[in-house]
């Protein structure tokens, strides 16, 4: 199967179950709400080295901001509700409560729920103040600035980690060109963020290693340079540079339509499959066939 | 003068708060009245000098003479047939009168309130949501080496009060009487009390609660900005005084008046009062107590909250007694004119009240019980003339703090007394209840056993 | 189509009526509702005595007439809407802990004493004692909206734990006084006094206000939680500009008497 | 003109003697409708001694009779009256949740009768 | 209504009488147990039910001053417990602290047909027996309060202790009291003269007066004992509610030697451990001493968790419970007789002093090995309610409900006692000793307490039924002084009681003595203090034991 000069390879990308929250984060100005975001969603590349993966998932206008300020909302995943807690209290106690100006809101629906604030407020050493409207409490935590306001309780849900494409490419620029419409294109889908960096990553990892203490390693099979050193390659002759988008969503149809966006976008000349990584899919509780993307399918 | 006198000791004088139980009575008993007043103020000498015997009926119906058996059954049938009827007053009266009001109110399903609604009402309500640290007169007496009067004027309201309890009284641990004390007053602006005052704090109306915050504030340790003098007209210097005073007396009192109940704030300005008595304690001894009014009105205080659980403004619409100032206190059911019929034992609300009220008031039939005439017993449907208490009858009557005190009556009066009247009236409303529907007792014990 | 209640015959004395409640409708038919009992004064009687019933039952309640002698409507209400086209008397939704009672006029005093829950709006003025706790008690209301478009009197909030109560006018004396928690948002202006006593909470006003000597300035800021609480009351319906919302507030401490904890939000245009 | 000022309604010594004589005689209406002024309100007022004047505020109205008072025993704009009908048709019957009517401090306009 | 009466095929429990569970009938006539009735008598048939006498609280807070305080201080307590009247019935307030129609009503309702209040000062003694004339059903009486008076400490600093006696025998019969009431003897003059303070030793000497605790008590117990009163001193002693204030306890009732003596509410004064940090059980060296002591009567005033409120001569314990509580709080001092001190409170199962209380309290009941001498009472309100009663009855009863309690509440608390090891269950006979038969025994009411010939006719008929508590909150019938007063648990006419005080003999000069200091130091004239014989309603005299 073709979209215009791209091979789609007739396979899968492997997706886990993790779970997810949205953080909306206000502040006086869009560009401080970026700033806490951009700070809280750093080093959130992959669950594996970061505990957590975390990114923007876009602005958000002042009139449907929580607090009628300009905001941000970013999604952070991990494995499990619990641990997902334990990442909220640390980043928005280090990247939002510490940047001046901004508030920070759940911005989820869902029955399941962890502590934020009502962790957060330890910092007010006592002259913490909560507030409940609506059935929702907030905290109020006196900063130097001002105060720091949070919501008692972000929702978390079950969400869809690891969806992903590669884009097998004639050459770098080709495949940059083509990685960042990709990006561009699926950055338009609500749900989803793509944590890796611009939404790009190079290092394309296996499970497991020849080192008994790694539990991955590069993606041999798709590094160009080892085309000539691997017997089982993936790669045509003509591939020069391979790059991945991963795709974290609160749900498969998001992820789906990310994926969905980013075979069209990248469809280009000079990129010659787009193909998606899985393990056999024996690991991951969701398979997204590349094919059944594509329109008419 | 006639031959036939006769003198009564201990009799109580029951004008003021301060029911003196020390008057000795000389009564010319063929003319029925008191000719001498030993050790009365010059209220007590016109309480008992005044009281004589006039020529009345006893009972009226709409102005014309009737029996008193007559008056009853009017009394108890427009009772009865009233769905808001409310008691009122009180505070001249006995507790056996008083009592038997509570249960003609509780068998009629009314509302009973008593003039201490309109006078130390709020402070019963800043008493019930602080509490009070309080004493009997005699403890004053006794110890109190700082006195502090607030929003009163106790040489006109309660003129022997300095004498006999606060002020050159010598007692226990204040052998000097007033050498071993400090007396200081808070008033708006100078009155007679003035001049026994070693401190006279004067501040501007209205502004009690402030200074009395401001006070609480210092003794608790917190600072307070000398714009208070601005506010107030008292300076954060004076206040610093009294503070380190109050703190450093032996045993400190506080007496309040009407000029903290009546004004903006009433129940808050007692209770700032009453908190700022409690914080005192932290440091040293101290009390408060108000300045009541009224012969028996703390008497009338008591005996709701013993019959009923509540001090003033009860209702038994439902068949058991409630409670909220505002909804079933006299000046409002009678000024949002809800009350069908009332009955008023010894107080005058048509001269007192609001206009409203008393608009109202003329409008419903009403029944009193007084010695005198009044503009209340002038528009009555139904008017008692009754006894005086402690001149013509004996009985229980309460002092400003709680000291009950039994009276030695002077001399007989034609006319009946409260307690008498509201006896039969009682029982006749009594026969008519029971006559009525066939009431199910309401208390049973569990009768899951039966089963 | 809604259940219609509509006053025949005016009460001569206080009617307590907390049988006019969707708690105590509920399952009944219109018969039924029609021999609940009402006090009237000491006297038992029936809701027919006083109300024509009709429409459907199980739905929004309406009620129509001058109700201002009546208490205790919605008394204990759990769900369900109650409609007054009209005014209202003492003990509005008292004990109340959800659903919603919306008054078109005035109510009078005790709105929702120990309230809980659910909401009120009363596009009139109320009385005394909004919200407040009943003598002798410290805790006022625990949860729960009460919005008054008017005017209300002393001691709205006197003791109040949670909960939200917005004025849109003026209020009186002792606004919030003893508060333990919760918020008090005054459009218009504050009565003399407010937070006396107050251990926490806020009270917020958009006009000037007399501070007690008890009450310290502490800063001029943005609460941002304001600018959610402004924003649900313009959504409410109340007259909050956009400067309201984003605009700077003089945050005073107090009262310093209690624990300190509580504030006073003045807006500073 | 009127002027503002504010009442105090309050006990005092010759009402609390009167009151026995009964309320209906004479003397205490007297003393119930004697209004007492600080001296220099007086004759700002162009009042003296003994002179009527209308004291009234938005629940209604009294017509009294004045008496001087001194400058430091009644601060200015201060008035004083002995509590009895005069006083009790100023008094608003709103009594917030407490049943007391505020019965002092009232603010009330004050004018002089022409007659 | 009915004059004569007869109950039959009940079980009777009359320990007085050796009666334990055995069915026998009971006449009664005018108010009194007799031999035989009328065959046309009036019958209640008791097949399966139990029938003991009506009970006796020998310590409770029911009328008076402070009682009243305390009543006005809580309208939003009255207002959740409404008790409607009826044609027969006055209506009232229930709560923590009733009103009083309500009190007497209700001890009716629990089949208690006597009840003593336990503190009045002399001054307010007019004041209890009004309040006491408005208590329906229940014969009672009142203690007055004279261990912190101060001309009976004056008389004792001249060591004039004859007078001293014939004061004390002049004051009961002055104020109409029942017995001699005392509470934290020494203490009042600290409170209210230094700064609020308070004697913290038995032995420790006051400065004005040169007296100890010791030493007024001491002096009571004699005066008391030889004027033949029918109750012995009632006891309040000092430290009550302190850590370690055992030894202060133990070295009170060792002061009584073998002369009577009543120990108040002795839970509160059974406490181990350090002055000022967590207390633990002193509750079975109090039991050792009372169990070999026959001259000492106590009641537990056992605590039960819920709401409470302490009333107290005791002012500076309100005080210090009040810094804990920071609850509304009434003090009220009485010119030359006493202190008082007014908190709500309440006990909380999960809070370790308050489990602690609770467990103690259960100790010492199941300690102790003479019933006669340990009388149930929770010093209504201080420890909880009189209407928790039933539930006491069950804890003491039933042994399997006890250990579920025990379950709910601080465990802590609960293994600084040994009431897990005690299985011990009360019987019918022994409930009956005491709640009835005990405390008319300590109170000297021969005509109380018993089902014997002669015995006033104050009668409670129990259904039978496994769960105790409910058996003892809900008697079928009810009798006071032979009427019928609760018939098939429905309250069927009122009465008004009797007013029980006692009157001994004493020297008529001791007034003169005694004026003197009034006139001085009182602000009520001497004359108008002792309260006259219209203040009882239908009362009765009840002799000493001399």
């Amino acid at each position: 199967m073709k979209i215009k000069s791209t091979e789609i390879v007739d396979t899968f990308a492997e997706a886990f179950k993790m779970w997810a929250s949205r953080i909306i984060i206000t502040a006086q100005t869009s560009d401080w709400a970026l700033a806490a975001a951009r700070s809280m969603t750093g080093f959130a590349t992959s669950v594996i080295g970061c505990k957590c993966e975390a990114g923007i998932e876009r602005q958000i206008t002042a009139d449907s901001s929580p607090d009628k300020r300009p905001g941000v909302s970013v999604l952070l995943f991990a494995m499990d509700s619990e641990s997902l807690g334990k990442r909220l209290v640390e980043r928005i106690g280090q990247c939002v409560m510490t940047c001046p100006t901004t508030a920070c809101y759940n911005g989820l629906q869902s029955e399941h729920s962890v502590v934020v604030g009502g962790q957060l407020r330890y910092f007010g050493d006592g002259f913490q103040i909560s507030k409940k409207l609506n059935d929702r409490r907030y905290w109020r935590i006196p900063v130097m600035d001002g105060e720091f306001l949070v919501d008692e309780k972000f929702n978390v849900q079950a969400a869809v980690g690891g969806g992903n494409i590669l884009l097998l490419g004639k050459d770098m620029n080709t495949t940059l060109r083509a990685v960042k419409a990709a990006v561009k294109a699926m950055r338009e889908v609500e749900g989803i963020i793509l944590p890796f960096p611009d939404g790009v990553v190079r290092s394309g990892s296996k499970i497991g290693s020849k080192y008994k203490a790694l539990i991955a390693s590069t993606n041999d099979a798709y590094c160009p340079t080892l085309r000539a050193v691997r017997q089982d390659t993936s790669l045509a002759a003509d591939v020069n540079c391979v790059l991945e988008i991963v795709i974290d969503g609160l749900d498969e149809a998001a992820v789906r339509e990310a994926m969905r966006r980013g075979l069209y976008a990248a469809a280009k000349p000079g990129i010659r499959q787009i193909t998606a990584g899985n393990y056999g899919g024996d690991l991951g509780q969701f398979k997204i066939d590349l094919h059944s993307l594509v329109d008419g399918q | 003068m006639s031959e036939n006198i006769k003198t009564v000791k201990n009799a109580t004088c029951t004008f003021c708060g301060c029911v003196c139980d020390d008057m000795i009575l000389t009564v010319d008993m063929d003319e029925k009245r008191i000719i001498k007043a030993k050790n009365a103020c010059v209220l007590g000498r016109a309480w008992f000098s005044q009281h004589t015997i006039e020529d009345a009926p006893a009972a009226m119906i709409d102005g014309q003479p009737v029996s008193v058996d007559e008056a009853i059954e009017e009394a108890a049938q427009t009772l009865m047939n009233a769905r808001f009827p409310i008691t009122y007053g009180l505070s001249d009266t006995t507790c056996e009168a008083q009592r038997q009001a509570v249960a003609i109110t509780d068998f009629i399903k009314g509302t009973i309130d008593t003039t201490t609604s309109v006078c130390h009402g709020p402070s019963g309500l800043a008493f019930q949501g602080i509490g009070e640290s309080t004493m009997t007169l005699g403890e004053v007496k006794n110890r109190a080496d700082l006195v502090i009067y607030w929003g009163g004027n106790p040489a006109e309201s309660h003129p022997r009060h300095f004498t006999k309890f606060t002020v050159t009284a010598k007692g226990m641990f204040t052998p000097n009487g007033k050498k071993d004390r400090t007396v200081v007053l808070f008033d708006v602006r100078r009155t007679a009390s003035t001049p026994v005052a070693d401190i006279f704090v004067q501040l501007k109306p209205g502004k009690d609660f402030e200074v009395l915050w401001a006070l609480r504030a210092l003794v608790k340790g917190r600072t307070i900005d000398a714009s208070i003098e601005e506010e107030t007209g008292v300076s954060l210097e004076t206040l610093k005084d009294l503070v380190e005073r109050m703190k450093n007396c032996r045993y400190g009192v506080f007496f309040f008046g009407m000029g903290l109940t009546m004004t903006r704030g009433r129940h808050f300005n007692s209770g700032a009062l009453l908190a700022l008595t409690t914080d005192l304690n932290e440091f040293t001894h101290f009390v408060a107590k108000p300045a009541r009014g009224h012969g028996n009105v703390t008497g009338a205080d008591n005996v709701l909250s013993w019959q009923t659980g509540y001090p003033f403004g009860v209702n038994f619409s439902r068949g058991f007694p409630r409670f909220n100032p505002g909804e079933f206190t006299t000046v409002d059911t009678l000024s949002r004119g809800e009350a069908d019929a009332a009955l008023i034992i010894a107080s005058d609300p048509a001269s007192n009240f609001p206009k409203a009220a008393i608009d109202h008031l003329r409008s419903i039939p009403v029944i009193t019980l007084d010695p005198k005439e009044t503009l209340t017993t002038k528009l009555a449907h139904v008017a008692f003339r009754t006894a005086t208490y402690g001149i013509n009858t004996g009985g229980t009557v309460y002092r400003m703090d709680d000291v009950p005190i039994s009276l030695r009556p002077a001399f007989e009066s034609p006319f009946p007394s409260d307690e008498e009247i509201l006896t039969s009236l009682k029982a006749r409303v009594h026969e008519l209840v029971l006559a009525g529907k066939n009431q199910q007792s309401a208390l049973k014990t569990s009768t899951s056993l039966n089963a | 189509m809604s259940l219609e209640l509509t006053l025949h015959t005016s009460p001569q004395v206080p009617v307590e009526a907390e049988n006019i409640s969707p708690d105590k409708f509920a399952g009944l038919t219109i018969a039924e509702i029609e021999t609940l009992s009402v006090m009237h004064g000491n006297e038992q009687l029936t809701l027919a005595d006083f109300f024509k019933v009709e429409g459907q039952t199980g739905a929004e309640i309406h009620l129509q007439g001058d109700l201002s002698r009546l208490k205790y409507i919605g008394s204990g209400m759990s769900s369900g809407h109650i409609h007054i086209h009209g005014n209202t008397g003492q003990h509005l939704g008292a004990a109340m802990s959800g659903g919603e009672i919306l008054v078109d006029g005035d109510a009078g005093d005790w709105v929702a004493p120990d309230m809980s829950g659910g909401r009120i709006q009363i596009k009139g003025n109320a009385g005394h004692m909004v919200g407040s706790a009943y003598r002798g008690s410290p805790v006022g209301i625990l949860g729960g909206e009460i919005i008054i478009h008017g005017d209300v009197r002393n001691e709205a909030g006197h003791g109040m734990r949670n909960g939200m109560i917005v004025v849109g006018g003026n209020s009186g004396d002792f606004t919030g006084v003893d508060m333990l928690a919760g918020s008090i948002i005054v459009l218009g202006k504050l009565g003399i006094r407010s937070g006396a006593g107050m251990k926490r909470g806020s009270i917020v006003t958009l006009q000037a206000a007399a501070m007690l000597p008890t009450f310290s300035y502490a800063c001029t800021y943005q609460p941002t939680y304001l600018r959610i609480y402004m924003q649900y009351l313009k959504d409410s319906g109340l007259a909050i500009d956009e400067a309201h919302i984003s605009g700077n507030y003089e945050r005073w401490s107090g009262d310093a008497i209690e624990l300190n904890r509580g504030e006073i939000l003045l807006y500073k245009d | 003109m009127a002027e503002n000022m504010i009442l105090i309604p309050g006990r005092s010594t010759k009402q609390g003697i009167s009151l026995n004589e009964g309320k209906l005689k004479e003397e205490y209406q007297k003393i119930t409708s004697t209004l007492e002024i600080n001296e220099e309100d007086m004759s700002r007022l162009g009042l003296e001694n003994g002179d009527s004047v209308r004291i009234f505020n938005e629940i209604g109205e009294s017509i009294v009779v004045c008496k001087g008072r001194k400058a430091t025993d009644l601060p200015s704009g201060l008035l004083f009256i002995a509590y009895g009908p005069s006083s009790s048709q100023l008094m608003d019957s709103d009594t917030a949740g407490s049943g007391m009517p505020l019965s002092k401090n009232l603010a009330v306009q004050l004018e002089k009768l022409s007659s | 209504m009915t004059t004569s009466l007869r109950i039959v095929n009940g079980k009777l429990y009359d320990p007085t009488n050796d009666i334990d569970g055995e069915s026998r009938d009971i006449c009664i006539e005018n108010g009194k147990i007799v031999d035989s009735v009328d065959t046309d008598a009036k019958k209640i048939d008791a097949q399966g039910m139990v029938i003991m006498p009506g009970g006796v609280d020998i310590h409770c807070h029911i009328a008076g001053p402070k009682v009243n305080l305390a009543r006005k201080l809580q309208p939003e307590d009255h207002r959740l417990d409404p008790h409607p009247g009826s044609a027969l019935m006055r209506s009232g307030t229930g709560g923590i602290v009733p009103s009083t129609f309500t009190t007497g009503y209700r001890y009716a309702t629990l089949g208690y047909t006597t009840a003593m209040e336990a503190a009045v000062t002399p001054i307010g003694a007019r004041h209890a027996l009004e309040e006491l004339h408005d208590t329906p059903v229940i014969d009672k009486g009142f203690y007055v309060l004279l261990g912190n008076n101060i001309f009976l400490q004056k008389l004792l600093q001249q060591g004039r202790t004859e007078e001293f006696k014939q004061a004390v025998a002049w004051w009961i019969n002055a104020t109409k009291a029942y017995a001699v009431k005392l509470v934290n003897p020494g203490g009042d003059e600290p409170w209210k003269g230094k700064r609020n303070s308070n004697v913290a030793n038995i032995d420790e000497k006051s400065t004005e007066t040169d007296l100890s605790p010791r030493d007024i008590i001491d002096a009571f117990i004699g005066a008391v004992n030889e004027l033949g009163l029918p109750h012995p001193p009632h006891l309040h002693s000092n430290n009550l509610g302190h850590s370690g204030n055992v030894s202060t306890t133990m070295e009170t009732m060792r002061t009584a030697a073998d002369r009577r003596l009543h120990m108040a509410h002795i839970q509160f004064h059974s406490y181990g451990g350090e002055l000022g940090k967590n207390p633990v059980s002193a509750a079975q060296e109090i039991a050792e001493y009372i169990n070999s002591h026959p001259n000492i009567t106590c009641d537990v005033g056992q605590v039960m968790f819920g709401k409470s409120t302490i009333m107290t001569a005791d002012a500076p314990l309100a005080y210090m419970l009040r810094g804990i509580s920071k609850n509304k709080w009434v003090n009220a001092d009485t010119e030359c007789e006493s202190g008082c001190g007014i908190l709500p409170f309440s006990y909380q199962e999960n809070i370790y002093v308050h489990a602690l209380q609770w467990a103690i309290g259960l100790e010492l009941f199941l300690l102790s090995q003479d019933p006669w001498r340990i009388i149930l009472s929770t010093d209504h309100p201080n420890g909880g309610s009189f209407m928790s009663y039933p539930k006491l009855i069950r804890l003491l009863m039933d042994k399997e409900f006890r250990k579920q309690e025990i379950k709910s509440v601080n465990q802590k608390a609960i293994n600084k006692t040994i009431l897990q090891d005690l299985d011990r269950e009360y019987s019918l006979n022994e409930i009956a000793i005491i709640t009835r038969a005990g405390p008319a025994k300590a109170l000297n009411l021969k005509h109380k307490g018993h089902l014997g010939v002669g015995a006033d006719a104050d009668i409670t008929v129990y259904d039978e039924h496994e769960d105790k508590e409910l058996m003892f909150s809900a008697p079928r019938y009810v009798i006071k002084s032979g009427k019928l007063i609760i018939e098939d648990h429905e309250f069927k006419q009122d009465h008004i009681g009797r007013l029980l005080h006692t009157s001994p003999d004493y020297d008529e000069t001791i007034i003169e003595s005694i004026r003197p200091f009034f006139e001085k130091y009182y602000s009520i004239e001497f004359d108008n203090y002792a309260v006259n014989d219209s203040y009882l309603h239908d009362h009765e005299v009840i002799p000493g034991i001399n």
